[in-house]
């Protein structure tokens, strides 16, 4: 067993990647057997993630070499405060994801790929897993393939034109986000000779003086690359479209896990890789800045005029992955601090947001947001569920989004921008112009043919959405929870 | 409509093609190439079979199921491959550290771990491509 | 300026491998038919491997392919390493694109983006 | 309008990109940053850490094996949902 | 004497490379720009070769140049031919 927790950097990763290797044969042969192996390997990757959170917590950040070959040699993982913070939340959301996901699955695709799904689904989880926790930049390259592949896969596997569309724009743009990676790779191989990233740190200032058009080059192909798999404002063209018309499980994991995954991408690379004195010189960051506030406002705005409620979620995640960069931009410890908890606190909101709409679509078939009314007598479950996460989206006190926004703010007046606190001020307005009506007229409005519920939903599907809901409440109250975590994880990332 | 001069030529050239596959896959160590050409010239060559002669009997050579078992199996049996180094109390897909035996430099068996992921990711590479060409070929073309 | 162009004829593969790169993003955001689109983006990878294999070269150096006992340069072995990972991401991408492109043939009768988005707007 | 805009903005980065080409270190030389103690000790020892002459294959399968079995993965994704759209209609 | 002819070839590939680019980018018949785009792929290999990196160019005569084009080539038979 001692011998055995040294290998759970490894472990964490490859237990996901093997259960999905062996998939495609239960599928085939041993049908019964998909969802429990599923749903065993990503809860067992979510019960290392906590041993690995306390051994992080006792002994501090440590490393782990792949094959036994030491950092510029091989590749290492690293385990640090920030990688465990995205490790909990990714393995946790993902694991409430897959619960629900087996119910729905079954309503919304055909029987014979649904073993298919739960293949990807693993396979997203991995790559996701092995990007939070990677310290090498061309293995970060092959996570970021297998997630791109694996989060267009599980739009397209529906069987309706719109998502095989929505699919292939997601497919073509991101493979020109990962060429401008890749160029940006080259380019800092180039003038460093590394690709760890303590090394190429190590060798960056030197460089630097040397070389700076390469690593602005590199620095904007990396802005660039990641903006388009993350979303930032001018480069989301294909968002709504993707998250919109995909199964509700995926919609939930693509706008809840997969844009965080590359902010977190983004986080590593430029507050970890590239020294900070670097932005005193290069303009980046006022640029990530107005792109990710220009995002914040005009993602709201398209939100408010969607008729489609998921089409609205998925617009609104436009708006709110612009705040984590938002906080990645201020440059300011409070500001990362609001930027990190925010991709835990948006991971939990908009996944259950997208569950509870889809366990709304399950049941009723209703899509458009003006044939919401009355539906709260009749789901009273699912609407309130949904309610407590459009108050958090709001900003309400006593749910964890006000706790994130309030940081974002504080860090904002630190480094004297308060320019910035008017547009999440703004931005708050908006989300409660576009989430409140549809609260409202869920239990007050009178519809006028009321809508009727077809299915009963199962506990599977409910379970997920009460825990989530209780998170959002609980670390509203009790912010202290994460906010230790994160706050070390701040901590560790300024260093 | 076979036409009897290319089924021929395909029936003479194929044992070579598929040699050179083998060559390219297990000398991954000693010379350039290793699993991924090796692989991609053998299923090269299983498609090239499958377009001289008619579609169905080279799909039938490959059926679904052990293609099925032959991606999973490769890239299963390469990630478990690396659990030996756990076990011998070295790194995940550690090579000397974990007792492969690496041989003389310039031997075919040598190299230990390496010949072997060879052999894995070239059945791996070979199945894929079969897989995605005759699935590609056998979807419907209208509704 | 001479010492410009003179630095540029030098590093003629770079050179070559920006120019190839920016072809293949052209066709990839100009051209309207998907199948083209991918072209494109193979030939956009391509060049990104060309530049990142000649940043591995050096003058007079041998492949890595050791001669036991004989002190040779050899050049850089790492970029040629990571470029066959590249390769094989490449086509898989396309791979997957393709399947996407022949089943949206199927559900829409073309595959060029603009008639898509014609018979899109006509729907709605 | 729209070709044009597309021009004006390749022509951008084609720009940036040349002019980073004039500053780039010196095509095969050897003083070049990338050729560093990472790479002279896969020459080096590459042979007798790894038992494989070919430097290339003990740094794909023994150094950087992850990467491989990173790409084998991508291979098994590309398969899977390859498949798993052609089989859904 | 052959080094400077090596340099030439190694120009001329390089230059060739860009006109098949562009033929790729122009040819108003698909078929015709994948044997274009095969024939890239192969003085790809070749540059390769020359830059002392066999592996990549096995790889990709096999895989770029090969596996590459069929799958483009039956992709193009179950659509439409002309762009």
């Amino acid at each position: 067993m001692t011998a055995l927790a040294a290998h759970v950097p490894a472990l964490v990763v490859v237990n996901l990647l093997m259960c999905s290797y062996i998939m495609p044969v239960l599928a085939r042969w041993k049908k019964h057997l998909c969802i429990p192996v599923a749903l065993g390997s990503v809860s067992f990757s979510f019960i290392l993630s906590i041993f690995l959170t306390f051994q992080v917590s006792r002994q501090g950040a440590f490393s782990y070499a792949l094959g036994g070959w030491a950092a510029p040699w091989g590749i290492e993982f690293v385990v640090d405060h920030f990688s465990v913070f995205m490790l909990l939340t990714l393995t946790g959301v993902g694991l409430l994801i897959l619960v629900y996901a087996t119910e729905d699955l079954i309503h919304e695709l055909k029987q014979d790929v649904v073993g298919w799904y739960y293949t990807l689904y693993l396979l997203l989880m991995g790559s996701m897993v092995g990007l939070a926790l990677t310290n090498d930049l061309f293995n970060l390259f092959v996570f970021v393939e297998i997630c791109a592949i694996a989060s267009c896969a599980i739009i397209s596997i529906k069987e309706n034109r719109e998502c095989i569309e929505a699919s292939l724009k997601y497919l073509i743009l991101s493979a020109v986000g990962s060429g401008g990676m890749l160029l940006g790779i080259a380019m800092i191989y180039m003038v460093t000779g590394n690709l760890n990233f303590t090394y190429v740190t190590e060798a960056l200032p030197q460089a630097f003086e040397l070389y700076p058009r390469n690593i602005m080059v590199a620095m904007s192909m990396f802005t660039a690359g990641i903006g388009v798999k993350a979303a930032l404002f001018p480069l989301h063209v294909w968002l709504p479209d993707a998250h919109s018309s995909a199964p509700s499980p995926s919609s939930a994991i693509l706008s809840g896990l997969v844009i965080k995954i590359y902010a977190a991408v983004f986080i590593k690379i430029f507050l970890r890789m590239f020294p900070w004195d670097v932005y005193e010189t290069v303009p980046l960051m006022t640029i990530v800045l107005i792109m990710s506030s220009v995002g914040i406002v005009v993602g709201s705005m398209f939100a408010i005029v969607q008729e489609d409620i998921k089409k609205m979620l998925a617009y609104s995640s436009v708006a709110q992955i612009g705040y984590v960069f938002l906080g990645i931009g201020l440059l300011s410890q409070n500001g990362t601090l609001g930027g990190i908890l925010h991709i835990f606190n948006h991971a939990l909101m908009k996944s259950m947001l997208f569950m509870s709409a889809g366990a709304i679509i399950y049941s009723t078939g209703v899509r458009r947001i003006s044939d919401l009314k009355g539906i709260g007598t009749k789901m009273p479950l699912v609407m309130s569920v949904f309610s407590i996460g459009a108050f958090s989206m709001v900003g309400i006190p006593m749910t964890n989004g006000f706790i994130s926004k309030w940081y974002l703010a504080i860090g904002a007046l630190d480094v004297d921008k308060p320019l910035y606190v008017a547009v999440i001020l703004l931005s708050s307005l908006l989300n409660g112009v576009y989430y409140l009506p549809i609260v409202v007229n869920a239990f007050f409005g009178e519809g006028k043919e009321s809508v009727t519920v077809h299915h009963k939903l199962p506990w599977k599907m409910t379970l997920p959405l009460i825990i989530l809901a209780s998170a959002i409440i609980i670390t509203g109250i009790f912010p202290k929870l994460m906010l230790g975590l994160a706050d070390k994880a701040v901590m560790f990332l300024l260093n | 409509m076979e036409d009897l001069i290319l089924t021929m030529i395909v029936r003479l050239i194929l044992p070579f093609i598929q040699i050179y596959g083998y060559y390219i896959i297990i000398h991954g160590h000693l010379s350039p190439g290793g699993g991924f050409p090796g692989g991609a010239i053998i299923g090269a060559s299983m498609i090239l079979f499958a377009l001289a002669f008619n579609l169905k009997e080279g799909s039938n050579k490959i059926s679904h199921d052990t293609s099925t078992l032959l991606e999973s199996g490769g890239a299963f049996g390469f990630a478990a491959l690396g659990f030996l180094g756990v076990f011998m109390g070295s790194n995940y897909l550690s090579n000397r550290a974990a007792g492969f035996p690496l041989g003389i430099p310039g031997n075919l068996i040598s190299s230990g771990m390496i010949f072997l992921i060879s052999i894995f990711i070239g059945v791996k590479v070979a199945s894929t491509f079969i897989t995605l060409f005759f699935n590609l070929v056998e979807g419907k073309t209208h509704d | 300026m001479i010492e410009i162009l003179s630095n540029l004829l030098h590093n003629f593969y770079y050179l070559i491998a920006i120019i190839l790169f920016v072809i293949g993003f052209h066709t990839m955001l100009s051209h309207s038919n998907l199948i083209k689109k991918i072209m494109g983006m193979n030939i956009m990878d391509t060049a990104i491997f060309l530049f990142f294999v000649s940043i591995g070269y050096v003058e007079g150096g041998r492949a890595p392919i050791i001669e036991l006992g004989q002190d040779h340069v050899y050049v850089n072995p790492i970029p040629s390493a990571l470029i066959l990972t590249g390769i094989v991401v490449a086509v898989s991408v396309t791979a997957f694109a393709l399947s996407l492109i022949v089943k949206i043939y199927q559900h829409y009768g073309t595959v060029d983006a603009e008639e898509i988005m014609r018979i899109r707007s006509r729907e709605v | 309008m729209r070709q044009l805009l597309v021009v004006i903005f390749l022509a951008l980065i084609a720009n940036a990109l040349i002019f980073t080409v004039v500053e780039m270190p010196p095509f095969g030389s050897p003083d070049n940053p990338s050729n560093n103690q990472v790479n002279q000790r896969y020459v080096e020892k590459g042979v007798e850490e790894t038992g494989s002459i070919n430097v290339v294959a003990s740094v794909i399968m023994d150094y950087r094996a992850f990467d491989t079995l990173g790409e084998a993965t991508v291979l098994f994704v590309a398969i899977a949902a390859a498949l798993s759209n052609l089989k859904a209609h | 004497m052959t080094a400077v002819l090596t340099m030439i070839f190694q120009y001329l590939l390089l230059i060739f490379l860009v006109v098949c680019a562009l033929a790729v980018a122009r040819t108003r018949d698909l078929l015709g720009a994948v044997i274009i785009f095969a024939s890239y792929s192969l003085v790809m290999a070749i540059l390769w070769q020359q830059l002392e990196a066999p592996d990549v160019a096995v790889t990709e005569a096999a895989i770029g140049a090969g596996v590459t084009s069929l799958l483009f080539i039956v992709v193009i038979s179950k659509t439409r031919r002309m762009e």
